[in-house]
């Protein structure tokens, strides 16, 4: 299954990181090994040949009592659930401010779900001090949600699309 | 008074900051970078706003950033801390013309205070001593070497834009002053893009004694007594106290109403610093004014039991300082502060990395201020002040004994600190005896490598 | 001067003595059950000593096994603490014969206040106001009825070795009179093996205050003014401060007197404390005293500035109480303690488990005493408290504040405490106003099921 | 599944990191380690190769500044390592006091390294206030250790003799 010294190793990493638990069953064997985390939140795909399905709590998802994260963490799991999560790619808010869908309250938003996007595209706004910062999409795909609510604040590193590259 | 507050800093003195907002029923933004989702102030504010990557100039240092994160939660003020944007006048202009309060002096007395020349000078009309030197900035190296001739040397070369150390050369001659003067010259660009210079009297083996300060829209203006900082380790503070072992009653109100006129002079408002050199014959004078609360504002505040914090939200507000007005502030007792850094004790390198055990000490006359926990990693982007121990006694004798047992009570496990380094400093029989100067630290230096 | 001294108890107050201990230059020794290896008060000690298993029967009550402990170690005195064998007079004694200086008042004055009904003879005949009842031990329902016509109804029947509300019964008419003493009897039989039983009228809402005494071999007794425990559940104390919002200085005098007079016909030496019930109509009768340290002595400390366990310290190597003699103990401000307990703050149930997140309060005005720590397992052998939250401000309305902020950034996880019991306290307008007497918690006692 | 010094390896490592839990199961064999517990809790099944000595560090020895305990716990350990720890069996001290071996100063110790002693056979003293209490073999075997030392104090419940038994 493995040698001893990548045994250790993972024990060694499960243990210097936030990772709460991590399990692998691989022909016939088993391996667990839970970290120190209050809350467990690791889990693996079943029957899974080890390797790739390892996904820690996600560190973007918005942290307790932050400001504008609640809603938009929850409509990210949402979305990671409903589409299946590996292969989205996300726009991430590169600052603080106010989300806008479009230029002005009057016109429509610059897009919408099931938008196809290229790279580059204007996306929405972000409003920091009076200035509007057209954010653009950095990746060509589908618009499969939207993840910021208009007019609502946003933070640093905030998802604000779902994109599915194509 | 102010409603939602947002602090623009991180670690021990967001939490101070925190602790105060809560007393006066005032609400609080956090801020933090992306390194700093887990750090204790950002669990302990009412709310949190992530502005930016771990590196601090793209986050706690961006202006933009901190004033729509002020913008966005609402908050009606903000509060800077000590480091990052604290003395940056600029930033307390932009923010008052974003409609917010800067909890802080004006941006014109940061400003004035900030040009270490143009304080001098401001405070030397005020009447104030300040150490023969340049009036204003050096021409050059001549005008330098004719100054010095008159004062006498040794002689020091600072940066009008300095703090830190930095850009700061010592001459005993003519050709020492000669090298130095490209040398600062050269520093002082490099740190602050401005290599204007001025020069200074040296003093040897100093003392650093500063007041503090506080001073309302009002027009009050009062000093809460000295704290005794010459415990310094590269221009550094490591430990400090109050009151002075060698100030007396009249020196003390003679320095006082000395501090009190360099923030008129700067006129002042909000909670500052004026800082002194006290040479070995008792004379003093004005080296500079820190815009700003300090790390070791809780001395002040074990020692008065005025809350300092409180006050300068109460001034931010508009109110009134709420010391009564007959009322001197008469320090009682004796209050030594410790600040434990994330540091190997011997070679000073930082020592960032995650806590796997802490016991806090108790007990009477012991106060920590951190923001550590048992589990969290120290990141290695910030400063290296994790805690601040305080200790109380009704004399300098007990607050000494009591900072052993709570130094030896102290236990941090994970990463390495200064507490073995501090409780060398306590069983210094030099320092036991009060007799020290700003040189005292070398001899717990490391060799340089 | 003591040298060695071992502490024969754990948790919170094994750690403040340790405090104490190294403040004085005075070495420790902790001794512990097999649960207990992981007890802070084991990792702090200088030396420590596994004494028996996990129930305090076979440990920490296990007389043989602490005097033991002492002996192998070279310890030259015991610190009981409180609880466990505190007011053991016959501990005592065997401490003495052995050699050991017990730190405490002597067996005797232990053995007159621990049996109630004598020391309520003993205070009356110092001129101290006791409540009326009978003189001494009971003889028969019959001999507490006829009291019980003279006195007048309510009266309430307790247990002469009694403590902690068992075996008390109150009786409003000579019917439950009757009854009551059969219960009580059994229960004080139960309970003390001691079923004597003495009857005092009750006193209806009154506030509970005790006073803190300092008695040196010298024959100097000091009292350091009052604590207000009102706030109790079940005769547990809760939160206690001080001073008392319903004392003057005229009464604060008066009462004094009585603490110091009632020390003094106990032949008292060491810290102790004097109870009395005080009425609504500001009249107050000694309820008891107890001759050890008590949980609550941080309070006093607080507002005096004397550090209490020193003092105690000091007093048992022989030398005279540290305050001078012509100095009057003066409190200043306000102190609160908050009674941090492992419990469910609904049902009150225990709540053991490990702690798996910790972070204290710190700032300004706030002292935590506690053997917490992250990772740590509270055991469910012994007591529930877990930490006591101290807080000063300059009044008492300063003190609430600070109370409620330092509660809110108080964080355990892992079990449940008594911080949200405390914090609705805090809110509650009658604790606020300072109008409460001891039937305060019955609105925040669950139902009995 | 491990050679001995591997399973040691691990059960320190998983003793100094903050790993909470490791569980193996292969070919038949199973191991758990917990860590980071007040209370030692290592378990084997019997089915691996394993063999039984994974005893932990001994939860009787005693704490780092503990009073006597000291050179009892080393001497413990290499009992252990001298004789194959599983099959030993260890007298405890049931009181705290001092340690002696003899009745009195000039007599011959009660039992030496080799005696072969019953059940209720007395070992040693201890001695408590000035009582001498003497302590009795709750085991049938032969004396392979003795791990207090003449005169020396002694915690409740640490180890007195090692005894195999017969």
């Amino acid at each position: 299954m493995f040698k001893f010294e990548e045994l250790c190793e993972l024990i060694r990493l499960v243990g210097s990181t936030d990772v709460a638990m991590v399990e692998i069953e691989h022909a016939g064997g088993r391996l667990r090994i839970d970290g120190n985390n209050p809350v467990p939140v690791v889990t693996t795909a079943a029957a899974a040949p080890v390797a790739a399905p390892v996904t820690p709590a996600p560190a973007e998802s918005a942290p307790t009592g932050s400001t504008g994260g609640s809603p938009a963490a929850v409509d990210a799991v949402d979305a990671e659930g409903a589409e299946g999560a590996g292969d989205l790619h996300y726009v991430l808010s590169p600052i603080v401010g106010t989300f806008y869908r479009a230029p002005n309250p009057d016109a429509d938003p610059y897009v919408k779900v099931g938008d196809a996007v290229d790279s580059g595209r204007t996306l929405c706004i972000v409003e920091a001090m009076k200035l509007m910062n057209e954010i653009e999409s950095d990746n060509t795909g589908t618009i499969v949600k939207v993840l910021a609510e208009n007019a609502q604040p946003v933070e640093f590193g905030e998802r604000l699309f779902a994109i599915r590259p194509s | 008074m102010l409603s939602k507050i947002l602090i623009a800093n991180r670690g021990e003195i967001a939490v101070r900051i925190i602790a105060a907002c809560r007393e006066m029923g005032i609400a609080t933004v956090a801020v933090h970078s992306e390194a700093d989702r887990e750090c204790l102030h950002v669990k302990l504010a009412d709310e949190s706003v992530c502005i930016g990557p771990a590196a601090s100039t793209d986050s706690y240092l961006n202006v933009t950033a901190v004033i729509s994160a002020a913008e966005i939660t609402g908050a009606d003020a903000i509060h800077p801390g000590y480091g990052f944007l604290a003395e940056n006048a600029r930033f307390a202009e932009i923010a008052s013309e974003c409609g917010l309060v800067f909890v802080g002096p004006s941006a014109e007395s940061i400003r004035l205070m900030g040009n270490k020349s143009a304080a001098r000078r401001a405070v030397a009309e005020a009447g104030v001593p300040v150490l023969p030197g340049s009036e204003g900035a050096l021409e050059s190296s001549d005008h330098a070497l004719v100054l010095a001739e008159g004062i006498g040397y040794p002689v020091i070369l600072k940066a009008s834009a300095g703090g830190g150390g930095r850009g700061m050369r010592l001459a005993w001659d003519g050709d020492e002053l000669q090298t130095a003067y490209d040398m600062a010259w050269n520093e002082a660009e490099k740190a602050f893009g401005d290599p204007t210079l001025y020069l200074e009297k040296f003093v040897q083996n100093p003392r650093h004694i500063e007041f503090q300060i506080l001073a309302d829209e009002q027009g009050r203006v009062v000093h809460l007594g000295e704290r005794e900082c010459s415990i310094q380790r590269r221009h550094q503070k490591i430990l400090e106290e109050a009151p002075s072992a060698v100030l007396d009653g009249e020196l003390r109100a003679e320095m006082g109403r000395a501090a009190v006129a360099v923030a008129r002079a700067a006129r002042y408002v909000s909670a500052g610093t004026v800082e002194f050199l006290l040479s070995a014959d008792k004379t003093f004078t004005f080296m500079e004014m820190n815009t700003r609360i300090q790390v070791e504002h809780p001395v002040t505040e074990l020692v008065t039991g005025v809350d300092l914090v409180r006050e300068q939200l109460r001034v931010a507000g508009g109110e009134p300082i709420s010391i009564p007005k007959r009322r001197q502030v008469r320090p009682r007792g004796h209050a030594i502060e410790f600040r434990i850094n994330a540091e190997d004790p011997d070679t000073l390198r930082p020592s960032p990395g995650r806590i796997s055990h802490l016991v806090l000490p108790g007990g009477p006359g012991v106060r920590v201020d951190t923001h550590l926990y048992s589990g969290y990693t120290v990141p290695p982007y910030y400063d290296s002040l994790i805690a601040k121990l305080l200790v109380y006694g009704k004399d300098r004798k007990e607050a000494i004994v009591r900072g052993r047992r709570a130094l030896e009570m102290f236990r941090i496990e994970g990463i390495k600190t200064s507490i073995p380094l501090q409780l060398r400093i306590l069983d210094d029989p030099e320092f036991q005896a009060g007799d020290f100067s700003t040189s005292f630290m070398e001899r717990y230096m490391p060799e340089k490598s």
